[in-house]
C-alpha cells in the first residue's frame, strides 16, 4: 500500500465512523432527556463529544506512525497500523459512549478541545522559526568547521576557490564576508535614501493633508507598489534601470558598471515606499488628535504642528518602521540577484558592481559547486548571518512600535 | 485690556506660511514621486511588453503527404521554410496521424513566424539573413504576412522556441500552489489568530508567539527557500519542484500576513458584542463562532487575498526548491514538477534569446494583472464591508 | 444671589412598600485587583430579592467592577484577581464547581451602551434560548419572543419587523431589545450598568418605567451616575468611593440624612 | 514516475530542455522535467538514490568525480550510462567593434591571474593594460567579465586557460592558483544579457563564456583568436581550438524501464536529427561530436554500458 | 421617605461684583453641520469680559460644537459647515481677512483631557511664544515661563524639573500645565472644555480655585456637565439642548428661577 492509498483508508474510514459516533452520542443524550433527566449540554454536544473522542487516538496514532516513518524510524507495515488505529478509535468510542450522562459537561469538553486546537495552530509559526534555524544551522555549523568564524566575520577577502577536481586546494580559498556585507549594506543605504524620505513625506501628507478623495485614491495606488512581486521589480531594475544609471553616468563623465550598485538600490528603494509610508502612517494616526489641537490652539500653524509636535512624538514609530524597511532591503533577494553583480567588492563607489549576501547564497546554491563544497556551505553561514541581523532588527523594532502604540493608547 | 486686536497675518506670520507652503510641497512631492514612478514603471512594462500579444504570422501553402511527414520542412516553400516556427514543422507528423485527412491535401494557412523574423517585424533585431530578407518583403507585398494574437502566450506553456512560448503550465501550477496555500494557511492562520486574540492567556508564551509571527513577517524569503528545501524536501520527503513542495514553503511566508490581518479583523469587533453573547449564556467558544466570526470574515477574507497575492508573486524562495526548471507541461496534481507565474518570468529573463526580453514584459504584465485584479478585490471587499462601530 | 445661598434641586422619589425583605445575593468581603491595581478593597452587601438596588459613586470608584462580580463577567478581563465570595440563593457562585457560562445565563445582564447582535430583532432573542437548549420547536421560540418583547415594552413598535436588524433600531429601542435578550432565558437577577447614560431623556423614562415593572419577578442591580435616577428608581442606594461601600441602605435614607460626610459631599455635588 | 527527471549542468540545460521539448511535442510522452541544478547539484539528487523521487538523468559539463561515484554506488544507484553528447567551446568574446585580436594562453593568464612572475618572484598582478603584457597587444585597459566561482565554466578556464598558461609562462614557479581580485575580472552571470551590453558598450571589455552564448550574439560580439584559433564550431570540435571540454550526461538504468519515455529521450538526444553536425542542437550552440564518436556513443547507450569506478580515473 | 417629598442639594455659590460686563464676543445665529448633521441651530449669546460664563447641557447637545467655534477650531473637523457670526472686539472672526492662525494666538484653550506637549514642562510653555515670535532672548523666556507657571499655581511644584517630560506630572498638575502653556502667549479669551472631567476632586477644587483667580485678567468661557461646578465658578451661565441656547442668564437665577420648563427638569436631574 502506498501512501495516498493509507491515506484514503485512513480517512475513509474515520470520517464516516466519527459520524456514526455523532449520531450515537447524540441519541444516547436524547433518550435521556426525554427520560427527564437534566442534561448538562445540548445532545449535539454529547454527540460531537462522542465522535471527537473517537478520532482523536486514531489521529494520534495516525501521526506519530507518520513521523516515525518520515525520520526513518522501523513501523510495522500500514495495514497493521491501520487496524490500530482503528481499534484505538473504537475503544475511545465505547468509552466516550459511556460517559454521556446528564452530568458530563460535554459543552466544556468541547470547548476545551477547541482551545487546545487553536493553542496547537498557534505553534505552528513557532515550529516555523525553529525549522528556520535548524534548516541553515547545521550546515552553517559545518562551515565554520572548515573556516574559522572570526576569519568569516572580519575578512575583507571573499574568493572562493573552485572544488570541483581532486587536487585543488580548497585551503586557498578565503571566505572574508565583509565585502558581501558592506554591497548589502550599500544597496540597502540607497534603497533607504529613497524609501525614508519619499515614504515618511507621503505618508505625512495622506495623514495629515489629503482630503478624503485624494487618500482614497491613493492609498491603493502605493498599495500596488507594495504589491509587485519582487522578480518584476528585479526585471526593471536589470533590464530599464541599470541601462539608464550607466548613461547618466557616462553623460557627466563619470564611469558605471552594468551591474552597479545604485539601480537595484534605487529600485529597491521604492519598493519600500509603501511599508515606510504605510507603517509611518499608521503611527502618525496613533498620535492623538489632542496633541494636534493643542498645538492649533496656540497659534501653530499646520506645518509647525507636525514638525514640531506630531514628528517628534511619532519618532519612536518611525524609527521602528525605518528598522523594519532595513531588515526587508537586507534581505530583499531578487531585485539583486537580477540587477546587482557577483563580484565580493569594497568600496564606497555605488556605480561600481559589487555583490551582496542574498545574490552569494542563490549563486552557491543553484549554481555548480558540490553540495559539501566550502562555498555552497558558505551559503548557509552567511543565511545565518542574515537571519541573526534581521531578527534583531525585527525584534527591536517590533518591540519599540508595541512599546509607542502602548503610550498612546 | 487687549484693545483692536489685529486679526489678520503679520509679516511674520507670512514667513512662517511660506515654510507651510514649502513643506506641503515636500508632502506632495513625495507623493507625486512614488506615483510618478508606477505611471513609468507601466509605460515601461507597457512598452516592452505589448508586442508579446501579437505575433508575426505568414500565409502559405502547407502540402501534406508522405514526403512532408517524414522531412517536415519540405512542407511549405523552400523559400517560406527559414521563416517559419520550428513549433509548426514539428508537430507536422501528429497534426496528420491526428487527422488522416489531412493527408495529401495542400491547405493555405496562417503559420506563426519564428522569432527572428517577429523581432525583425517589430524592430529590435537586424540579422535576417538576405535571402530571407527579400522571401519576407515578397510575402509582405503579396499580402501574406500579418499580426495575429498570440494565442500560445496563454494557452501553451514554456518552450526554448520563443515563437511557441507560453504562460499555460505556469497558470496551472500558480493555481495549485495557491490551492496548498489556501488549505494550509487559511485554517492555521485563522485558528491562531483565534487563539492569540481571544483565548491566549497574557504570559510569556503568548508575548514569544506574538513577537515570533510579527518577525516571520519580515524574515528575508530566501530563509524560507532554505526552509522549505532542508526540511519538506529532504526531511519529509515532499517532491522536489512539486505544488505542494512550493504551496507549503509559501504557505509559512503567508501565515503571518494572515495572522495579523484576521487579529486586526478580531479586534475590530466590539468587546461589547462578546460580553452581550457571554452575559446571555454562551460559552467563549459559542460567542466567537456565532457573532464574532461572521462579523469578521470580509476583513479576514480579505487579508487573506492580500496574502495569497503576496505568496503569488514570490519568487526567492521557490529558487531553491526546483521550481525555477524547464517545466512546459502543466501539472495535473500536487506532487507533480510545476512551475509558477513569477519564475516563469525569472526562467524568461535569463534567456539568452531577445524575443523573450518582450516575453519577460508581457508576462509581467498578465501577472500584474491578476495581481491587481485579487488586491482590488480585498480593497473593495474591505470598504464594502467595512464597519465602523 | 449674594453670600452663602443654598440652591435648591427637587429630587421627587416614588412610593415604596417598606416590607422586610429576603436576600437573593449576599456578597461577602469581595476585592478585585486588576493587575496590582486594587479595584474593590473588601465590599460585603446584600442584594433583596425583587428590589431594585443601585449604585452610585464617582467615576472610577469600582460601580462597574463590583456589578460585573456579580454574574462573573470580570472573569473574563485579563488580569483579574478576585477574592471574597458572592452567594447568589445559597451558594458561592466563585466555588470551583461553578459554571460560569450556567451561572450567567441565571444572571441577565444589560450593559452601558446598547449592545444588540448584529443580526435579526428575533434572532438576538432567540439566540440564547436556542444555544441554552431551552427551547427546541419553532412555535415555542416563536411566543418566547414574542413574550419576551412584550416584557421589554417593545412588541408593538417592533412586530411587523421582526427580521430586520436589531441595529436599525434607535438608541432606547436597542436598549430594551437587550433586556429583552437578557430576560428571554429567565434570570432570576437582572444586572445593569448604567443603562440610560447613551440614551435620551425619553428613551430613559420608558427604560425606567420598564425597570419598575420588572422588579415584580427580577430581582434588580442597577449602576448609575444620574443621582436622580438612582433616586426614583431604587429601593436600596449603595454609595461606592475609591473601591469601598461608604453606606448602603434604603434610598431614602441615603439622600435626605446620609450617616457620612463622604456621601452628603458627593450627593450635594461638592465632587464628582 | 510518469515523467523523466533531468537535472545538472547548466550549459547541458539549454540542449537537454530543448530535447526534452520536442519529445514532448512530438510524442505522446510528457515533456521531461529538467532543471538546472549545476553539474555538482546534479550530481548530488542523482546519486541520492534509486526511485520516484530522484532524477533519472543528470546533465554535467565535466565528468563525474570519484567521490559522486562512490556517493551513488553508497545510495545504491549502481548501473549508470555515462555519453558525451558534444563539446563547449570556451570563449573570449569582445565587441565586433573592435579590432579583432589573437590572444594567448600565456597572455590570458597575465592578464587574469592573481600573480605573476616578475623579476623571478611571484608578485600580485601589477598588469592594468594589455600592452603592459605585450607591446603587440593593444593599449585597452584590462577587464574581463567572467563566470564566477561557483560555476563550472569558470572552473574549466582555470583548468584549460591559466594552469595550461601558468605551465608555459618562464618563473611561474608554484601551481596557479587564483583569478586576481582587484576589479580587473568582473564575476558575471553567464546567462545575463547584460553581458552582451556590457561588451557592447564597454570597448575595452572581454568576456568570458560559452559558445553558445557567443552564437546567440553574433551580430553584436566576436570572438578572440585563443593561442591564433578562431573559436568556430568546426575548430572546436576538431579540438583545435584549445579551450573546449565535453558535455556529459548520466543515466540511471535502474529506472528505464520504470520511466516511460526514458530511452526515447535520450536516443532522441543522440539521434542525427539533434546532436549530429546537421542536427538542430547545432543552432544553439552545441559543438556537436564527430561521426564516429557519435556512433559509438549511442551503442554505448545501446548497451547500457555500466560505469565503473575505473573509468573515472584519470 | 413616602409621598412626594422634596430632596435638598445644596450648591454653595460664591460673592460676585454685579457691575454692568462689557461685551467680549458677541455670537450671532451660529449654525454648524457636521455633514448632513446639523449640530447648532442658530445659537446667540454674548460674552462678558473678565467674566466666567458656563455652557451647561446635556451630553451632544453641541456645548464643545460651540465652545470650538469661537477661536475656529471646528474648522478643523472634515465636512463641517458654520454659518452665523462670532465678533470678537468687533471684528468678526468668521471674516474672510482674518487669519485663523494669528486668530488662535489671541484665543486660549484648554481641553477635557490634559493634553501637555512629549516635551519638557519648560518647552511646553516655550513653545508656543518661540514660534508666534513673541520672545527671542533666552532669559526672557525664562521670564515668561516663570510668570505663567506662577499664574497657573504650579510653579513651587514644578520649579526644580523644568526639564522633566510634560507627561510625568499628574493629572491636575498637567491641566494646570495646559493652562499655563495657554496663558503663555497672552491670550484675551481663554475657552475651557471640561477642564475638570479627567480630575479628582482635589485637582478639580485646584483648578476651580485657578479659574477664579484668572478671571481678573481673562475672559473665560467653561463647558461641564457639572452643574454644582458652573455654579460654583461662572457669573454667567448658558443652558444648551439639542442644539440650542434654552436660557442664558446669570447663574444665579438660572440655578434659582429658571424660565424654562427644560432648564428645570434638567437641572433638577429629571434627565441627562
Ligand atoms: N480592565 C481593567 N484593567 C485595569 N484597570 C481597570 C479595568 N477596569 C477598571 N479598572 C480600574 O478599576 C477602577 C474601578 O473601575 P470601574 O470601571 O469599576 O469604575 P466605575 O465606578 O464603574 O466608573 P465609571 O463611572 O467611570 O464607569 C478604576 O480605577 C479603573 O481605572
Ligand atoms: N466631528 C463630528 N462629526 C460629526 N458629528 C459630530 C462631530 N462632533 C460632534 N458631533 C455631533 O454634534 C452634536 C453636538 O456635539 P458636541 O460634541 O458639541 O456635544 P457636547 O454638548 O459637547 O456633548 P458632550 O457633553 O458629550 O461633550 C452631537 O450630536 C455629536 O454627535
Ligand atoms: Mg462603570
Ligand atoms: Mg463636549
Ligand atoms: O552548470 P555547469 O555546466 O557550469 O556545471
Amino acid at each position: 500500500m502506498d501512501t495516498s492509498q493509507t491515506l484514503l483508508v485512513f480517512f475513509g474510514g474515520l470520517v464516516p465512523m466519527a459520524a456514526i459516533a455523532f449520531v450515537l452520542g447524540r441519541r444516547k443524550a436524547l433518550l435521556s432527556d426525554a427520560r427527564g433527566a437534566r442534561m448538562h449540554s445540548l445532545p449535539g454536544q454529547y454527540g460531537v463529544y462522542v465522535a471527537t473522542w473517537m478520532a482523536l487516538p486514531a489521529l494520534a496514532i495516525g501521526i506519530v506512525a507518520a513521523c516515525a516513518v518520515l525520520v526513518g524510524v522501523r513501523v510495522p507495515a500500514a495495514p497493521f497500523v491501520l487496524s490500530f488505529a482503528l481499534f484505538a478509535a473504537a475503544i475511545g468510542f465505547a468509552m466516550a459512549l459511556r460517559r454521556v450522562e446528564p452530568s458530563l459537561r460535554a459543552r466544556n469538553a468541547i470547548e476545551k478541545f477547541v482551545y487546545w486546537t487553536l493553542f496547537a495552530a498557534s505553534l505552528v509559526s513557532i515550529l516555523t522559526t525553529f525549522g528556520i534555524i535548524i534548516s541553515i544551522l547545521f550546515e552553517a555549523l559545518k562551515f565554520f568547521n572548515q573556516v574559522s568564524v572570526w576569519d568569516f566575520v572580519t575578512g575583507t577577502n571573499w574568493s572562493p576557490v573552485a572544488s570541483f577536481r581532486p587536487g585543488q586546494d580548497v585551503a586557498d580559498s578565503q571566505f572574508g564576508s565583509v565585502p558581501l556585507f558592506a554591497g548589502t549594506f550599500m544597496i540597502t543605504a540607497i534603497a533607504m535614501t529613497v524609501a525614508i524620505p519619499v515614504g515618511l513625506f507621503a505618508a505625512i501628507y495622506m495623514s495629515e493633508y489629503a482630503s478624503y478623495r485624494v487618500r482614497t485614491l491613493a492609498k491603493p495606488m502605493l498599495e500596488i507598489l507594495a504589491g509587485i512581486p519582487t522578480v518584476v521589480y528585479g526585471f526593471f531594475a536589470a533590464i530599464t534601470v541599470s541601462p539608464l544609471v550607466v548613461d547618466f553616468a557616462n553623460y557627466f563623465g563619470l564611469n558605471a558598471s552594468y551591474t552597479n550598485a545604485l539601480a537595484p538600490g534605487l529600485v529597491m528603494g521604492i519598493m519600500i515606499i509603501p511599508f515606510i509610508s504605510s507603517l509611518s502612517d499608521d503611527v502618525i494616526n496613533a498620535i492623538p488628535n489632542s496633541l494636534r489641537e493643542g498645538a492649533y490652539a496656540l497659534g501653530a500653524t499646520k506645518s509647525e504642528t507636525i514638525k514640531q509636535i506630531v514628528l517628534p512624538a511619532a519618532f519612536p514609530g518611525i524609527m521602528a518602521a525605518a528598522l523594519l524597511g532595513i531588515s526587508r532591503a537586507l534581505g530583499e533577494t531578487m531585485i539583486v540577484v537580477m540587477a546587482a553583480g557577483l563580484r565580493p567588492n569594497l568600496t564606497w563607489n555605488p556605480l561600481e558592481d559589487m555583490t551582496t549576501v542574498t545574490v552569494r547564497i542563490v549563486d552557491a546554491l543553484t549554481g555548480d559547486q558540490s553540495f559539501d563544497s566550502p562555498e555552497t556551505l558558505a551559503a548557509f553561514a552567511l543565511g545565518l548571518v542574515l537571519f541573526v541581523v534581521t531578527l534583531t532588527l525585527n525584534l527591536i523594532s517590533i518591540i519599540v512600535i508595541r512599546k509607542f502604540r502602548q503610550s498612546y493608547e | 485690556m487687549s484693545q483692536g486686536i489685529s486679526l489678520t497675518p503679520s509679516r511674520q506670520l507670512k514667513k512662517r506660511y511660506r515654510a507651510e507652503r514649502r513643506f506641503k510641497a515636500y508632502c506632495v512631492g513625495a507623493l507625486l514621486l512614488a506615483m510618478a514612478f508606477l505611471v513609468l514603471f507601466f509605460a515601461d512594462m507597457i512598452r516592452q511588453g505589448h508586442s508579446a500579444f501579437v505575433q508575426t504570422q505568414i500565409r502559405a501553402e502547407v502540402t501534406y503527404n508522405e514526403d512532408t511527414v517524414k522531412f517536415t520542412s519540405e512542407a511549405v516553400d523552400e523559400s517560406i521554410a527559414p521563416l517559419v516556427s520550428r513549433a509548426f514543422f514539428r508537430a507536422i507528423p501528429r497534426r496528420v496521424e491526428n487527422n488522416p485527412d489531412l493527408m495529401g491535401t495542400t491547405q493555405s494557412v496562417w503559420l506563426t513566424a519564428n522569432a527572428d523574423v517577429d523581432q525583425y517585424r517589430k524592430g529590435y533585431t537586424d540579422r535576417l539573413e538576405p535571402e530571407m530578407l527579400s522571401a519576407l518583403e515578397r510575402l509582405t507585398s503579396e499580402g501574406n504576412v500579418g499580426y495575429g494574437f498570440n494565442k500560445g502566450l496563454f494557452f501553451s506553456g514554456d518552450s526554448k522556441i520563443p515563437s511557441n512560448a507560453g504562460l499555460w503550465s505556469a497558470f496551472v501550477g500558480t493555481f495549485y500552489v495557491m490551492l496548498v496555500v489556501l488549505a494550509v494557511s487559511f485554517p492555521i492562520g485563522v485558528a491562531t489568530a483565534i487563539y492569540l486574540e481571544e483565548f491566549a492567556p497574557d504570559n510569556r508564551f503568548t508575548q514569544a508567539v506574538e513577537i515570533n509571527i510579527n518577525n516571520l513577517a519580515a524574515v528575508p524569503s530566501i530563509l524560507f527557500g532554505l526552509l522549505g528545501l532542508a526540511i519538506f524536501i529532504n526531511f519529509f520527503g515532499v517532491p522536489r519542484s512539486s505544488a505542494l513542495a512550493g504551496g507549503l514553503t509559501l504557505s509559512l511566508m503567508t501565515l503571518p500576513v494572515i495572522i495579523i490581518s484576521t487579529r486586526a479583523a478580531l479586534r475590530a469587533v466590539p468587546q461589547n458584542i462578546r460580553q452581550g453573547a457571554q452575559a446571555v449564556g454562551a460559552s467563549r467558544w459559542q460567542a466567537i463562532r456565532d457573532h464574532v466570526l461572521p462579523l469578521s470574515l470580509p476583513g479576514i477574507l480579505t487579508g487573506t487575498i492580500i496574502g495569497v497575492a503576496q505568496a503569488m508573486g514570490e519568487t526567492a524562495p521557490l529558487l531553491l526548491i526546483g521550481m525555477i526548471a524547464y517545466i512546459p507541461d502543466a501539472p495535473t496534481s500536487m506532487t507533480e514538477a510545476a512551475t509558477v507565474l513569477p519564475a516563469q518570468i525569472f526562467t524568461w529573463a535569463g534567456m539568452p534569446e531577445r524575443a523573450y526580453v518582450s516575453l519577460t514584459a508581457a508576462g509581467i504584465l498578465v501577472l500584474l494583472s491578476l495581481l491587481i485584479t485579487l488586491n482590488a478585490t480585498a480593497v473593495i471587499l474591505r470598504n464594502r464591508f467595512e464597519r465602523r462601530w | 444671589m449674594t453670600g452663602d445661598t443654598t440652591q435648591v434641586v427637587r429630587v421627587p422619589t416614588m412610593e415604596r412598600p417598606r416590607v422586610n425583605q429576603s436576600t437573593k445575593m449576599s456578597i461577602g468581603d469581595l476585592a478585585v485587583w486588576y493587575g496590582e491595581k486594587q479595584a474593590l478593597h473588601g465590599v460585603s452587601m446584600d442584594v433583596y430579592e425583587n428590589e431594585v438596588t443601585a449604585l452610585i459613586g464617582p467615576s472610577g470608584c469600582g460601580k462597574s467592577t463590583f456589578l460585573r462580580c456579580l454574574n462573573r463577567m470580570n472573569d473574563l478581563v485579563p488580569g483579574v484577581r478576585i477574592e471574597g465570595e458572592v452567594v447568589l440563593d445559597e451558594q458561592n457562585i466563585y466555588a470551583p464547581e461553578v459554571d460560569v457560562v450556567e451561572l450567567r445565563s441565571h444572571i441577565g445582564m444589560v450593559f452601558q451602551k446598547p449592545n444588540p447582535f448584529p443580526k435579526s430583532i428575533y434572532e438576538n432573542i432567540a439566540y440564547a434560548p436556542k444555544i441554552l437548549g431551552q427551547i427546541r420547536k419553532r412555535t415555542d421560540m416563536d411566543d418566547l419572543v414574542e413574550r419576551s418583547l412584550r416584557r421589554a415594552g417593545l412588541w408593538e413598535e417592533v412586530k411587523d419587523r421582526l427580521s430586520s436588524p436589531g441595529l436599525s433600531l434607535s438608541g432606547g429601542q436597542q436598549q430594551r431589545l437587550c433586556i429583552a435578550r437578557a430576560i428571554a432565558v429567565s434570570p432570576s437577577v437582572l444586572l445593569m450598568d448604567e443603562p440610560c447614560s447613551a440614551l435620551d431623556p425619553v428613551a430613559t423614562a420608558t427604560v425606567e418605567q420598564l425597570i419598575d415593572e420588572l422588579k415584580e419577578n427580577y430581582t434588580i442591580v442597577i449602576v448609575t451616575h444620574n443621582l436622580q435616577q438612582a433616586a426614583r428608581v431604587a429601593g436600596y442606594t449603595a454609595f461606592f468611593h475609591l473601591g469601598n461601600i461608604i453606606e448602603f441602605s434604603d434610598t431614602d435614607s441615603l439622600f435626605t440624612h446620609p450617616r457620612e460626610k463622604k456621601t452628603e459631599d458627593y450627593i450635594t455635588g461638592r465632587y464628582g | 514516475a510518469e515523467q523523466i527527471r533531468i537535472v545538472g549542468s547548466s550549459t547541458v540545460y539549454p540542449f537537454s530542455s530543448y530535447v526534452a521539448e520536442e519529445l514532448g511535442a512530438t510524442t505522446d510522452i510528457r515533456t521531461p522535467v529538467v532543471e538546472s541544478t549545476g553539474s555538482g547539484g546534479g550530481m548530488k539528487l542523482f546519486c541520492g538514490g534509486v526511485g520516484d523521487k530522484t532524477p533519472d538523468i543528470t546533465n554535467a559539463s565535466r565528468r563525474m568525480k570519484p567521490s559522486e561515484f562512490k556517493m551513488c554506488q553508497d545510495n545504491g544507484v549502481t548501473d549508470i550510462t555515462e555519453n558525451v553528447v558534444g563539446f563547449d567551446g570556451i570563449v573570449v568574446a569582445q565587441s565586433k567593434q573592435d579590432d579583432a585580436i589573437d590572444l594567448s594562453r600565456e597572455q590570458i593568464t597575465l592578464a587574469v591571474a592573481a600573480k605573476v612572475p616578475k623579476d623571478g618572484k611571484l608578485v600580485d598582478n601589477p598588469y592594468n593594460k594589455w600592452s603592459d603584457i605585450d607591446s603587440s597587444l593593444p593599449d585597452r585597459e584590462i577587464l574581463v567579465y567572467g563566470p564566477p566561482t561557483s560555476s563550472g565554466t569558470r572552473d574549466a578556464f582555470e583548468e584549460l586557460v591559466l594552469e595550461h598558461g601558468s605551465e608555459n609562462i618562464d618563473g611561474y614557479g608554484e601551481a596557479y592558483t587564483k583569478i586576481r581580485q582587484d576589479g580587473k575580472y568582473v564575476p558575471s552571470g553567464e546567462n545575463d544579457n547584460l553581458i552582451v551590453k556590457k561588451l557592447a558598450q564597454n570597448k575595452d571589455a572581454f568576456g568570458v563564456f560559452g559558445f553558445s552564448y557567443l552564437e546567440e550574439n553574433r551580430d553584436t560580439l566576436q570572438g578572440a583568436k585563443v593561442d591564433g584559433v578562431e573559436p568556430e564550431r568546426d575548430l572546436i570540435s576538431s579540438g583545435e581550438y584549445p579551450v573546449s571540454r565535453s558535455l556529459f550526461f548520466y543515466t540511471k538504468n535502474a529506472h528505464v524501464e520504470k520511466v516511460e519515455g526514458m530511452k526515447d529521450y535520450v536516443d532522441m538526444f543522440l539521434s542525427e536529427q539533434m546532436a549530429s553536425d546537421r542536427g538542430y542542437l547545432k543552432n544553439l550552440g552545441l559543438i556537436p561530436l564527430p561521426e564516429d564518436r557519435l556512433k559509438s556513443e549511442r551503442s554505448e547507450w545501446e548497451s547500457r554500458a555500466k560505469l565503473k569506478a575505473s573509468d573515472l580515473k584519470g
